[in-house]
């Protein structure tokens, strides 16, 4: 594990410091190697289709939050919504449900830098992303737009694949907020 | 294991399939993404939001004003928080208590001070005595008092106090005793009012350094055994007007030091006055920028429905005292707010719904859901 | 106030203090002729004779709890649920769902000797009641059972017929967890 | 006021009726009641209780096995907390972490001692470096050793460590260092053991000082890259038995020191093959005093459903590796137990219901509410 930690965390750590995303992807692909726990099959259930459109107002007694959209037809589906395609290991809140976005965290809250890898199939363009989950901490949870997706997820004996771990680490408080899903690559096998 | 052999099967063949939708479709792949990204809210906050205080459990600043209907943010909040929103510096100030282990412990109550923009904590101010009042959360438990240089915050033990907050050097000044009285509401340049047992109003002016500076009771014009006043209020151009339980309304004016109770008016005309129709709800009134009062009432009103939900708004005139209109809500509100618009949006809060409807028309805009909400709301749209 | 909470927190210290019932009857008697705010009309709400029967096991499948009974015909109703008669003026969670019940605390809870005090009417009997609603504090409070009954409650001004207030006073954690109702005596004019 | 008085007068032509009435059926009123009082618990509870711990937010002592479904108690939980039943000593063992102000501030984590019949806190032991595991309350994040003398802690930091806890002294006795290895399950008298992403099981010996006295590691066994066990085990006559995402089942024999990792089998013969039954949900599995195997099985199971709902249970004999009954559920379920009886009552956790069937003939004898559950669920039956 402490090997698989240094990895994870380097990436992170060197991603967040702006450095060559090829390189990242370079490491992750000789990692993802390593571990064939990373599925290849599609994600059924994030078929983000239907949950998209945008057009036309919603019921004005719905009480549902208005369909949201990413705006990009090749990364398509509602980030506030748990089948969303990049959410297919999410196991937790959706940022962007609380302020934040499918990428950014909300107001008041810290993004841990040590994460957790899992790979989703964009129904788009029929890739397989590599997507890091990072946990938003310090702030306020309650269980709006709670998913529990685990494609890939494996047992916490190997916590980089485990979406049980409250991965809050490197940040002021380890409490729980929510969670981002950040794309940082396509699985090395397909390029 | 047969199993993993046979999906790396279909994985090739898939692999094979996808090479030629990815050239067709989208021949690059999605970029890597921005860096770890904390959002950050503007500066002045757009009118159509608004806080929303869930009984002082959890305080979220939401979009009503739009069909995204999107969450800003979130407040941690423990026990009767309240929330006061500056408009003179880029700060929130949450008065909160906990405990050191959840609900036993060491109590310590205290106001977060928070960036408006970031949400970060800016600062803390410890309330020394864990005596602040612990009471659903709701008007009059704090407020700002000497152009938000102050703030008041109500405290019950079940003796009656105030603690006095200098915000701007972000220290505790004291306290003022106010035995037998409840609440603070803001009255003259830096002082306060509170609502006395024995149907007084008692009136504190302060000085610079928190002290005392002048005291004033009113006569006894509130009849608790008979026709109490509510505690929530409305403040059009400086005078506070409370509603009664029977549906009187009691203006005050708390401009200056000299405070004046002002003559009371009835909200039911002698027409109405068959259908029982009372003042009901929690955050039961409100008025907006064109001196309009709005309260909640219900008809068929009896004892004990006096915080039920109400069917309706009537609008009133107060310079005139006329009600000008009668608004039907799709279900039953308890606590209503208004934009700070010139052309207004009425927030009810109705069970799980926050209902959004033009105050002009009151016809209804959108809902929002309250998911897990069945206390009481505290509504304070941006100003 | 000062001199409502003496005679509050003295009587319910005294009670406490196992001192005769009669004379805290006597002193809620004269508080209550000044305080008319004590309503004698029938709880409309409160009928609990149909909340009643325990008779043949519940449908396996309900998900509900079952319902409960007092045992007693003169004090009819179920201690779990909101319309029992002597809640007529709670607004808070039923202790009796926490492992508490109409008149006792969840273990690991403590109890106020402060409190405020409301009037209901027996159906089985037609008598009022003088009900002293206590709050047990310091446990673990989430909601079950919440009741928003108001008879007879009174704005914060006159706090001892408030049920907004936290009653957790002379206790060791002012955290509410849930409240009880204890019968102290008949309304004084309707002996 | 009108109304005042119609009530005044209507009150006392009630009074005139009622006199009769209650001179009719109840002529003494209700008697003033008891003086405060907090309930006990028995001090061996009923084998038809449980603990139900919610996702280590909150843990509730549950009567399971009557029809009144009563809640007994509950006990304060905040992040990933974990309870402990003892039998040795009258106490229950809660580890948890907290923030000086809610979800931040200074984190403290720490073990609530609790009296088992009054639930009152006993004493309190905090751990240091505030590094216990925050992960979704489940089996081997804590566990008793040294007959109950001691308690063991898995730290995540996301460096892996165990500390070791004194329960008898109360008092924190050191740390292990198990790097790349995860969860502790008790072996051996005075030890514990933990799987490694090695695939291998090691195996720490400790001292009665809490110090390593012995480590031995087995050779890899867990194969993470193709079929990985759950976490989850049960215990039959001191063998832990592990389940594997597509079915195995792997015993483990933890009695003594010499731990052995024993054959596997396979959960899913050959004729059931073409159902893809894998193991899935959260508390995966349980054993009875018959030492019979109850575990939650799932069809048409597939990669990302191994916490999905299952919608049976197939019970084993162990010695025979032979599937005896399959359960199917009125609704599927994630979490598993079964009390501590002669005739079982097996429990099972489905959504916001605790459905409770007879484990002998899988009928359903009732079904409690657990309102507001969202999350995962970890059963305590008492003993």
């Amino acid at each position: 594990m402490a090997q698989f930690d240094l990895i994870t965390e380097k990436m992170l750590r060197s991603m967040a410091g702006r450095t060559s995303r090829r390189s990242i992807i370079g490491m992750l692909g000789s990692m993802l190697a390593g571990a064939s726990s990373l599925p290849l099959l599609p994600v059924g259930h994030a078929n983000a289709a239907e949950a998209k459109s945008t057009d036309g107002p919603p019921d004005p007694n719905s009480g549902e939050t208005a369909p949201q959209s990413t705006g990009n037809p090749q990364d398509p589906g509602d980030p506030t919504k748990c089948d969303y395609w990049r959410y297919c290991a999410i196991d937790g809140s959706l940022c962007a449900c609380y302020g934040g976005t499918k990428t950014s965290c909300p107001p008041g809250t810290e993004m841990s830098p040590i994460t957790w890898i899992g790979t989703c199939r964009n129904p788009a363009d029929s890739r397989n992303y590599i997507v890091s989950y990072n946990d938003c901490c310090g702030g306020l949870p309650w269980g709006r737009c709670a998913c529990q997706n685990n494609q890939g997820d494996r047992p916490v004996v190997r916590p980089q694949n485990n979406n049980e771990v409250t991965w809050c680490f490197g940040v002021q408080s380890q409490s729980y907020t929510c969670t981002v899903s950040i794309i940082l690559g396509v699985a090395i096998d397909q390029k | 294991m047969n199993k993993a052999i046979g999906c790396a099967a279909c994985a090739s063949l898939l692999a094979g399939f996808s090479t030629f939708v990815m050239g067709a479709d989208f021949p690059n792949p999605l970029p890597p993404e921005a860096i770890p990204r904390v959002e950050t809210l503007p500066a002045k906050y757009p009118t159509g939001w608004a806080f929303l205080n869930y009984a002082g459990d959890r305080i979220e600043l939401r979009n009503v004003g739009s069909d995204s209907r999107e969450v800003k943010g979130q407040l941690q909040a423990h026990d009767s928080a309240t929330i006061l929103i500056s408009d003179q510096r880029p700060e929130l100030y949450v008065a909160d208590t906990v405990w050191s282990r959840g609900t036993r412990g060491t109590r310590t109550d205290f106001i977060t001070i928070y960036d408006k923009q970031t949400f970060n904590v800016v600062d803390e101010i410890v309330l020394p005595g864990t005596k602040r009042a612990l009471i659903t959360a709701m008007e009059g438990l704090t407020t700002f008092t000497d152009e938000q240089r102050m703030e008041l915050v109500f405290n019950f033990t079940p003796a009656s106090s105030v603690t006095v907050v200098d915000l701007v050097n972000r220290k505790v000044l004291g306290d003022v005793e106010i035995p037998g009285c409840s609440l603070v509401y803001p009255s003259g340049k830096r002082g306060f009012s509170t609502l006395c047992q024995s149907g007084t109003l008692l009136s504190i002016r302060l000085d610079e350094k928190g002290a005392v500076a002048g005291r004033s009771e009113s006569k006894a014009f509130n009849p608790l055994d008979t026709d109490p006043l509510f505690t929530a209020s409305a403040l059009i151009g400086g005078i506070r007007y409370f509603p009664s339980l029977h549906g009187r309304i009691q203006p005050i004016d708390m401009r200056t030091e000299d405070v004046k109770v002002l003559p009371d008016w009835p909200l039911v005309s002698a027409a109405d006055a068959s259908g029982n129709w009372r003042p009901s709800g929690w955050q039961i009134l409100a008025s907006d920028e064109q001196k309009l009062l709005y309260v909640l009432m219900q008809a068929d009103a009896h004892e004990g429905t006096h915080k039920d939900p109400a069917n309706e708004v009537w609008v009133y005139n107060v310079a005139s005292k006329a009600r000008l209109k009668r608004l039907r809500l799709v279900r039953p509100g308890s606590s209503i707010s208004l934009t700070h618009t010139a052309d207004p949006l009425l927030l009810v809060q109705a069970g799980e719904r926050l209902d959004v409807y033009q105050a002009s028309d009151g016809s209804l805009v959108r809902s929002l859901d309250l998911p897990g909400f069945h206390t009481r709301m505290q509504i304070d749209p941006a100003r």
